[in-house]
């Protein structure tokens, strides 16, 4: 199938949700300073236009997506509601792990989120194992798997690219290459910058798109995601994006100029949607306004829910560990 | 009842299981065109095709998670590992994902997924691949293990297994492949987290598993012969472990050996005999005894591994400690 | 005596190293230009270079074997992982290399090395990553596994463990870097393998280690103001066990509690709380009681986490249990 | 430095290195099938000249070896004791580990032998570790990394490459591809054949070579050892071979057919070198016939004193887990 461009409506509404991404991190962020959210709190501002615009192109819930710890914007990317992510995030009952996952940890499988995972680079089997699943039944699926330029290093990768690659896989592997892992520049690890020679080491297809432009990203990766559905032949992409935040809540980011963050801001995936879309008269100022009070009004919503919601009660501590014992329990 | 190999009666259950349920396929390394580095899925691909038992490339830390990954998409995989002994390089995937799936998600997520292949030593294969990680797998809650002794239990545990909503560590044995016993001739599941009572006696009590429950067996011969009973209780579950089977049975006799083909420090073994310990704490009439492997990385040489086994006459010497026929433990200080 | 941080006490045992024996390096993700994911190896740098403080990729398999290979081949790595959690990614390098090359070479490879980093439960950080596998470590022979709970013992233990020749695995704690505690002025080496009495008392043995043996003085503190006086003994090392001085406590109070932070099946605890009820069965005046993390993953949920771990008023009830002022676990039968 | 064609002197030894591995593996398998050798015996049987060849461009002690559990040609290769391998093999207390290691971990630190390794690709971090040290020391040594077609797809082979990569480390990397790995022909397994495309990904160089023929392994590993040493560039060296014999001693070899077999049997590389000394004018009929007696009478002499060495005491069980205790014990 040729890539078809989406359509004003589509475009503003991958907008919205870029914009609920980072409205979202931004309250998750203050929480985490007022301490109602504890443990590790990784976010995704900056790097929006990855996880909307590769998202975007699946048909979920038979398409899959798995990611790592920094897994807020793949969680509203697929749909999830922000009331439940903002509970997760404060440990309530009402998360979407009950509170016993935490941000790292944010699923939905009934909308094809897999997770949030908190070991570098372990979703990739797992995703590649999803993949085996979908060609399998013969369902039509593709998943997507996201990860970050220092996951690229696990052996995983190796062990999982050869096996979609021998086993004809659907699935896209798409770095987001945000140019740091932790403190540690993704040139300073890798012997081979272009990501796409280790795509050819499989026979497999590579290529590198602008992460930071969500229409570049759709375009990439729809064509990947195609390619895999039709012909089971598993892509790798290369989002090349950028974090304008610490690795985590508690890292003070001395490894890096704040020029060369603003340097990056001045690519603001979501002001060059926002501006391509006003030049194109597609969007009025009232109608961007409207999307920012909304996306605001939506994360005011989820953070008073999530400070509303209940502690688990004690009992949980023992639950879930292994499927409800009796005849016929558990889910299969 | 028919008489067959334990290699015959997990090749059984697989091939009913895989009958039964077309989400269950078999997957690791040489499953399918070799027929199984120990032929234990012999047969399995000239019958259900290779996307079913599907052959891997020494990857075990991506084939492991390719299983669990495709267990969270609604597939029942069952993981060959060619022996427990690589399986450490997969164990992230099995520790970090597979157990903790359903509790991070809040029960969201299940991964009903068996891993199994020979684990504990072997003959003579050196320190690397002659070593029993049991211990490792009963450490951690969201799992379960399953270890049997005899070939009906390696039937009846392998389907129960597969069947299990949750991931469930399967130890075999390669020496207890080309052993041989009863199996039911009609489909039979065996419970997982029950032990079996493998020999009735009132003296003593010797706990055991796997591969080491012959030695069991054997050890109580021997003290038969002396005039001393011993129960034997097949643990046939690691996790969870059927406690009260043993400790009724401890109450009883006040007396206990376990035995255990894991080295000693922190393991299954030293674990059971802890809790007899504790829950038999008045009726016990002589401290409890462990018999492990020894402390040591397993040698080559044939004479040294025999001696670094937990043998019958070890456990002999064992039951003969508690019943005060020897010196005992505590009376060593 | 300075008083210093346990964060500095081991900064300061790397920096004494590194400056004496220039075949010691330190090696791991974020040890050099992020000084440390949580800064022990702050500043060395700047000190020692980019060769003798490296960093890593993300890569625990790789860059633990690099580990081993380079201490085969003379040197004297310290390899940090950035947490325990990860270093089930390198365990096969750990167990099935390092610990056993002496005994497959018959003494011919040594492979002295250290492998640190911080371990066990933290705070909320989920299942992944609050865990704690100092069972894996202590079960293996060819290891030594040392948990200093000081920052006396931060210093003296890490600096003995870098002149070892055997491989040596180092817990930390996130928790305790920030710990402060006395650690002598002049150099100081704490030898492997003996226990540290915490605190004096007559009436039950208290034995824990790393973070825990702050709980177990706090409940031993506890204890003290209902005139109970509890023993405390800090383990240090895990392997080898210091049984003796643990035992000798034993034998003196009757009575004995284990703290773990581990799970309790087949951990560290249950093997010591075994150990105790063997060699000191004609003087045990109760069962002895272990007090580990819950047998769950962990929680995130911040009141639940609180619930799952061996907190101080855990140890006491224990405490109490075994002096039958409260119901005991023999009693609940 | 260009490279230098051996003379015919060294070429004679070579050859003779190589009939000795052959001969040593025929005793090898015969006493296994006496039952006088146990566990698991991986014959080298047919890949003589990726060893021998590979080898002998190196300075040891200087320069390392480290290999797999087919590790036989590789110790006599480093020039061994064929007398202490033998009885390592029988597990007698002369042997090489004392018997305490078997066929699978054979070492001689001293002539630059590592072993020796039963976990498949467990080698390969390892050894790069050793040339880290060679490079930490500036000793000019170099490390040469012996693995199979099987062990490619390890996890832990990307992560060594590029850690290679990235710290420039003096080693080459040896694939042995003798095409089987077990039962699995290593087509099945590989998603892109040609590996010298997986060292471009880490910006290696990489090249193959005919593993049946001595000289071009000596070439093509002596190549890759020089810019190893002088210029800090790690390599990857296919050397395309082949296994006579069956996996380990236990393996029908239903996989692949005797004619395969004896396809390679006649490119063979001992007879190979043999024709091409015997053209040349540099080997007799009677200097061959001496060089194989010469082979039987050393690997007779192995077998011999392999049995009449004496079994390990008991105490021998317990010694060498951890260095000797006491006052400046150990080795170090
Ligand atoms: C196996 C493992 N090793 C180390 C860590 C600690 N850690 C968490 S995130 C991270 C950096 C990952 O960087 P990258 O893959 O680029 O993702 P990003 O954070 O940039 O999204 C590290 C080292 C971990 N969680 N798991
Ligand atoms: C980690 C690990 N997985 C599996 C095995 C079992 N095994 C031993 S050798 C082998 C095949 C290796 O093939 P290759 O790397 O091509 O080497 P070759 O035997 O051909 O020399 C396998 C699967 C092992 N020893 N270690
Ligand atoms: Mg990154
Ligand atoms: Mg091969």
């Amino acid at each position: 199938m040729p890539y078809e461009e989406p359509d004003a409506k589509l475009l503003v509404d991958l907008l919205s949700r870029m914009q609920l991404i980072r409205g979202f991190e931004e309250r998750a962020g203050m929480a985490y300073g007022l301490r109602k959210i504890g443990g590790f709190c990784h976010l995704y501002t900056g790097q929006e236009a990855v996880a909307v615009g590769a998202i975007s192109v699946l048909e979920r819930p038979r398409d899959l997506v798995f990611t790592g710890y920094r897994d807020h914007g793949h969680a509203l990317a697929c749909g999830m509601d922000p009331r439940a992510v903002m509970a997760e995030l404060y440990g309530k009952v009402s998360g979407s792990s009950r509170g016993k996952g935490g941000s790292m940890h944010l699923f939905d499988p009934g909308r094809g989120m897999f997770g949030g995972n908190g070991i570098v680079g372990a979703q990739i089997p797992i995703a590649t194992g999803a993949a085996l699943a979908q060609a399998y039944r013969k369902d039509g699926g593709v998943t997507l798997c996201f990860f970050g330029d220092g996951a690229f290093h696990q052996g995983a990768l190796h062990e999982s690219l050869n096996l979609a690659g021998i086993w004809k896989l659907p699935i896209v592997y798409v770095i987001e290459n945000n140019q740091w892992g932790m403190g540690t520049n993704w040139r300073r690890v890798s012997s081979e910058e272009d990501f796409a020679a280790t795509a050819a080491a499989y026979g497999m297809h590579g290529e590198a798109c602008d992460g930071m432009d969500l229409l570049e990203v759709r375009r990439t990766v729809s064509l990947a995601v195609d390619r895999a559905r039709t012909q089971r032949a598993p892509g790798l992409v290369e989002a090349r994006t950028y974090r304008y935040k610490g690795h985590s809540m508690s890292d003070p980011q001395k490894y890096r100029s704040r020029d060369e963050i603003d340097e990056y801001r001045k690519r603001d995936p979501i002001l060059r949607l926002k501006d391509l879309l006003a030049e194109r008269g597609e969007l009025s100022e009232e109608s961007w306004a409207a999307i920012v009070a909304e996306a605001d009004r939506a994360v005011a919503e989820a953070v008073a829910f999530a400070e509303a919601a209940a502690e688990p009660s004690g009992a949980a501590l023992y639950e879930d560990v292994l499927a409800p014992a009796g005849p016929g329990a558990g889910r299969l | 009842m028919a008489i067959m190999t334990i290699r015959e009666a997990l090749g059984r259950a697989l091939d009913e299981e895989m009958a039964r349920d077309d989400r269950v396929f078999l997957m690791g390394e040489e499953v399918g065109e070799y027929d199984g580095a120990y032929k234990v899925s012999k047969g399995l691909l000239a019958k259900y095709g290779s996307e079913r038992v599907r052959d891997t490339p020494i990857a075990e830390l991506g084939f492991t998670g390719v299983g669990v990954g495709a267990a969270l998409a609604g597939l029942r995989p069952v993981v060959e590992w060619m022996t427990h002994n690589f399986a450490l390089l997969a164990l992230d995937q099995v520790v970090n994902e597979a157990a903790k799936m359903r509790y991070m998600s809040g029960g969201l997520l299940s991964v009903p997924i068996v891993f199994r292949g020979p684990s504990g030593p072997a003959e003579q294969l050196g320190a690397q691949h002659s070593q029993s990680f049991a211990s490792y797998w009963a450490h951690v809650p969201g799992l379960k293990v399953v270890a049997p002794g005899t070939a009906a239990d390696a039937y009846g545990l392998l389907k129960s297994a597969i069947r299990d909503a949750d991931p469930v560590v399967f130890l075999e044995s390669e020496l207890m492949y080309g052993w041989k016993g009863e199996v039911p001739d009609e489909e039979t599941l065996v419970p997982i987290g029950k032990a079996r009572l493998a020999r009735p006696g009132r003296d003593l009590t010797i706990a055991a598993y796997s591969k080491a429950l012959k030695e069991a067996l054997t050890a109580a011969e021997t003290l038969a012969g002396r005039g001393i009973e011993a129960e034997v209780i097949d643990l046939r579950t690691l996790r969870p472990l059927d406690e009260e089977a043993i400790h009724r049975s401890v109450r009883r006799t006040g007396r206990c050996v376990v035995v255990d083909e894991s080295w000693p420090v922190a393991s299954v073994g030293s674990h059971l005999a802890y809790l007899v310990s504790r829950e038999c704490f008045d009726r016990l009439d002589a401290p409890v005894e462990l018999v492990s492997l020894e402390d040591v990385p397993m040698p080559y040489n044939r004479s040294l591994e025999l001696a670094a086994g937990p043998g019958a006459d070890k456990i002999v010497a064992a039951a003969l400690r508690v019943l005060y026929l020897e010196p005992s433990a505590a009376a060593r200080e």
